[in-house]
């Protein structure tokens, strides 16, 4: 009777919080599939026969280049986050398992990267991409943001390598395995919680990201999807059936990167690879 | 050749020494046990051995080779942790194989040596499990399996018991001294455990302190131990060490009397001594005595023995079997 | 009068069962040993006596009075714990006044206590010392003196000496039972290593598996264990157990045999074996044997034991010693 | 070598770190020292023997019910802070060490708190304290706030009473220690660090709010400090001068306040009390 109360209460909760964590997502995706009038005679209303209408959908398809945005929202964030694991993962390891001279001021640094925001150097970075020739392009905001992920995922990452045990890494020196071999066979494979974690963290505010898209790269060609559906506010503005539309789909391909992700989080610990 | 040469060796953070002037060969084939209380440098040396840490100044050779410029991997060991240290998301097949996958051994030939081993072991049906399904004594014997596989000239074992209950102990230290037969490989094996160190050890090195204070065959070190803290640390019930007129008797600061080798006889010739406590073991009791002339004692009697009349009996021992120690405490030969 | 009287106790969660049927008394004065590997319920058994924990069914007693309606201030116990469980931001002298200042004790009479009991533990001068200040037979004394100065009807131990190494362990066991002598008080004891059973017990108790398996002392149980399970589990190295057509001569499906109860002589009577290894222990050795008659066998033998000539000898043992076990591994009388 | 080149990069880092945090509040309380001249020539200098001014600080203290605010926030604070420990100590020994009927439920309705955000329930909040002729009373901020604070508050002093070994609890109870002198005597001094951690956690919003002092007590009597700043502002508009010293003179008791708890925290942590 315990067991069954307690279960309930845990459902009640997690309902509780999922109602308030998906309302306004939901509430956008709703609207979107309504015309002008039925969003605004009542926003909260599901989409009946009267109201329903695709017309958004149209818009945003044929008025832009929707599909562009999408792929550079992608790449930029793919790029970034293999990246940001790649490099992340190495250098964790690397301030873990190895003392060599500088591995105190290695990471002090890249914690002060943690404390303080990039954006205080957004005039910098502006001033360096422009020497560089790099403005308008999408490996300028594959860069910025592999610096503004790489203090948190390796700060991240060094949690959990702190946790694998350092028998194991002797264990395979012993063995003959080389140095690399260790980090790529034994050390990632039992950290791989932590890299979907540090993914999630990364990519969020990655795909959400205005300022730089905005600073860097605001040209047509590589516009993200974020910069895209604003601008795309600017021309059609009271036309909110093509905005929410248009949000709606950019909310697409991170909840399937999310959901991929948060997958892979909760197969790792439930195998309890490090228990 | 695989014979172990250390000379000279110190291992030194900052201001403290970890190990001192040590120096130790060990011949090829031979079992040699590093044994002492905790803190006292034995797995460090065993780490400096496998080259997962630096001396600070010594020598190392290993099967006749200047070792101390080799990786772990070229060295011809192969160690067995406390720990076991298995790689957690593999399985034990994988976990035995891993290694060689690294020292171009062909594919059949890793799959023959993996499961020969594995047939040795018993546990050829274990191989397909990971670290997490499998028992103490299980992993305890993959990790062992993992070191054979690589077939080392050296074989280190660091405390490769300590984590088993005291049943599954006593037979895997059985184990392991067949193994040593079997492989013929040269061992050295480190323990807090006396009892581990005198069945396995042909030779015995008892440290202190990060230096070596005796090195010896087991029986050698338990019946002529070369200071009071050899002779203190090996035996159990712990040797009676007596001074004053008694021990001056003899020429000696001190003497040390095993508990076996007194004998209680209930009047006559010997020292008087009133019985204090009786430890009734089953197979034995360990009487603790106290006497006038020696001090407190304890001895080792058969299981039936029970205090008659008011406890008070007479301590013998022959001259003989007395151990005889200076001010120092170093052995008197 | 501080008897203590257990019931057909039980303790179970949700579906499975710690404690089974468990009845037992424990007489004024007594000093009982609960033994049993680790999960056996032992730790259970003594928390619920100490009210820390609630029986689902049976009947409880101390002193006589019903005490399974009594809080654990009130059942006249006190209890020392493994991790020793000390207040650590008090200083010893705080620890072991604490509970005091509850039970209506003046401040000289908590004074003149506190300083009584530190006084006969040899802590004295440790009594201004916080428990992080104090090493851990120091930490093990206090908290034994903080159960002292409550002057209850019955100590209970929980594995007290598990956390002391080897050497310290020996020494507080005997302190231990010089306490249970000057106090005379019930006590009982949770262990899981046999010699502290053995050498401390008046009655010891051993269970598995949430039941008990023997009361009796300890040479009762050690000489007449009641099932291959006692057989085992006490006696060091463990006992030999033959089954087969040996057994068969002796009316029984398998029979044990201690390993000090072996003799070896070159030839003549007794079954043919070999000796396969010998672990020397310095006092004694250890001798296997394999025997095609009895299968493989552990020996005691002095430690001057050595094998000659091919190592083909012969076992005898004693009729009488011979301990007789049923199919289900009871024994037979 | 390297223990100095630790410690230098350790100071460096620190260093450049509490000038970052800092560095706003000491622009604030420079300029409220200079005139109003001083402050537009140039914001980032010192004050001079010609800018040098303390008009500001002259016209609150002439002009304002500044010591009223004072109190009043102080009360609120310090009332709030008491209860706020108190009762999260409490729930949190009982939800640690005891277990009861509804443990779960009350400890995820706490959870619950968490995550909600109180302002969420403004409107029946004001409901609620207009039917309780409450308006304009310090004693409702005071409520709010214990809301506010008491669920988190719970979950830290939760973390930490779980490293309290339960034999200790187990140990007073065989001593004879009464429930509540277990929870008093052994409990709360052993998670002392906890408490100023939670204290400094609820204090800092609580003196900064300006939404429920400005929706439940806005009357003359029970303005807290941060709205009689801000009222303040409405009225000098351009006397920057006045509001620069007002801001000064708020930050000096919850400055005294963080030093008194944080000198407290870090005593806890070097005796180290639970290990």
């Amino acid at each position: 009777m315990t067991t069954r109360m307690r279960l309930w209460a845990v459902h009640v909760m997690l309902l509780v919080y999922a109602v308030l964590a998906l309302a306004p997502v939901l509430l956008i995706a709703m609207n979107s599939f309504k015309s002008r009038k039925g969003i605004f005679r009542d926003p909260l209303a599901l989409p009946t026969g009267e109201t329903f209408s695709t017309v958004g959908y149209e818009r945003v398809f044929a008025n832009s280049d929707l599909w562009l945005w999408f792929a550079n929202s992608l790449v930029v964030t793919v790029v970034t986050l293999a990246a940001v694991v790649v490099f992340g993962t190495m250098a964790a390891w690397a301030l873990a398992a190895y003392r060599f001279r500088g591995r105190l001021v290695v990471g002090l640094f890249l914690a002060l990267g943690i404390m303080v925001p990039i954006r205080l150097g957004t005039v910098a970075i502006l001033d360096l991409m422009t020497s560089l020739g790099l403005t308008n392009t999408l490996a300028a905001l594959i860069l910025v943001y592999i610096a503004q992920g790489l203090p948190v995922a390796v700060f991240i990452f060094s949690e959990f390598m702190a946790q694998v045990p350092r028998d194991l890494a002797d264990a395979a020196r012993c063995d003959g395995v080389p140095e690399f071999r260790i980090y790529a066979h034994i050390v990632l494979p039992l950290i791989r919680p932590a890299i979907a974690t540090v993914a999630i963290f990364v990519m969020v505010p990655i795909w959400n990201d205005l300022w730089f898209p905005l600073i860097l790269a605001p040209g047509e060609g590589t516009r993200t999807i974020t910069l895209g559906v604003q601008q795309f506010i600017g021309q059609y503005v009271t036309d909110w059936s093509a905005v929410l539309a248009a949000l709606t789909l950019a909310v697409v391909p991170i909840l399937v990167l999310y959901l991929a992700l948060s997958r892979m989080m909760v197969r790792g610990l439930t195998e309890g690879a490090l228990r | 050749m695989a014979d172990v040469d250390i000379k000279g060796l110190a291992k030194r953070f900052g201001e403290t020494a970890a190990l001192e002037d040590v120096s130790l060969s060990v011949a090829d084939g031979e079992f040699c046990v590093l044994v002492g209380p905790s803190g006292c440098g034995k797995t460090t040396l065993l780490r400096i051995i496998a080259g997962l840490e630096t001396e600070t100044e010594g020598s190392l050779s290993i099967g006749g080779a200047d070792a101390q410029a080799l990786a772990p991997a070229r060295r011809g060991i192969a160690m067995v942790f406390q720990s076991y240290a298995l790689y957690p998301h593999m399985t034990a097949y994988r976990n035995m194989s891993f290694g060689l996958k690294f020292q171009k051994v062909s594919r059949p030939d890793i799959d023959e040596r993996v499961r020969s081993v594995a047939e040795m072991l018993g546990i050829s049906d274990l191989l397909h499990r990971k670290p997490a399904e499998l028992s103490g004594g299980q992993r305890q014997r993959v990790a062992i399996g993992r070191a054979i596989v690589r077939n080392p000239k050296v074989f280190l074992f660091d405390e490769p018991l300590s984590n088993l209950d005291a049943a599954l102990r006593a037979t895997t230290r059985l184990e392991i001294a067949r193994l040593h037969k079997a492989l013929g490989a040269t061992m050295i094996y480190v323990t807090h455990d006396q009892a581990e160190a005198m069945t396995l050890a042909d030779k015995m090195v008892v440290m202190k302190d990060g230096r070596i204070e005796q090195i010896g065959t087991p029986l050698e070190v338990y019946r002529k131990p070369a200071n009071l803290f050899v002779a203190g640390f090996l035996g159990h019930p712990k040797i009676n060490i007596v001074t004053g007129a008694i021990a001056a008797e003899y020429g000696a600061a001190s003497i040390g009397l095993r508990p076996e080798h007194l004998t209680l006889s209930p009047s006559g010739k010997g020292y008087a001594a009133r019985v204090v406590h009786v430890e009734p073991l089953g197979s034995e009791a360990h009487v603790h005595l106290r006497s006038d002339a020696l001090g407190p004692l304890i001895l080792r009697a058969p299981s039936d023995f029970s205090v008659s009349g008011d406890g008070d009996l007479h301590v013998t021992f022959e001259r003989t079997r007395v151990l005889l120690f200076d001010e120092n405490g170093n052995a008197i030969n």
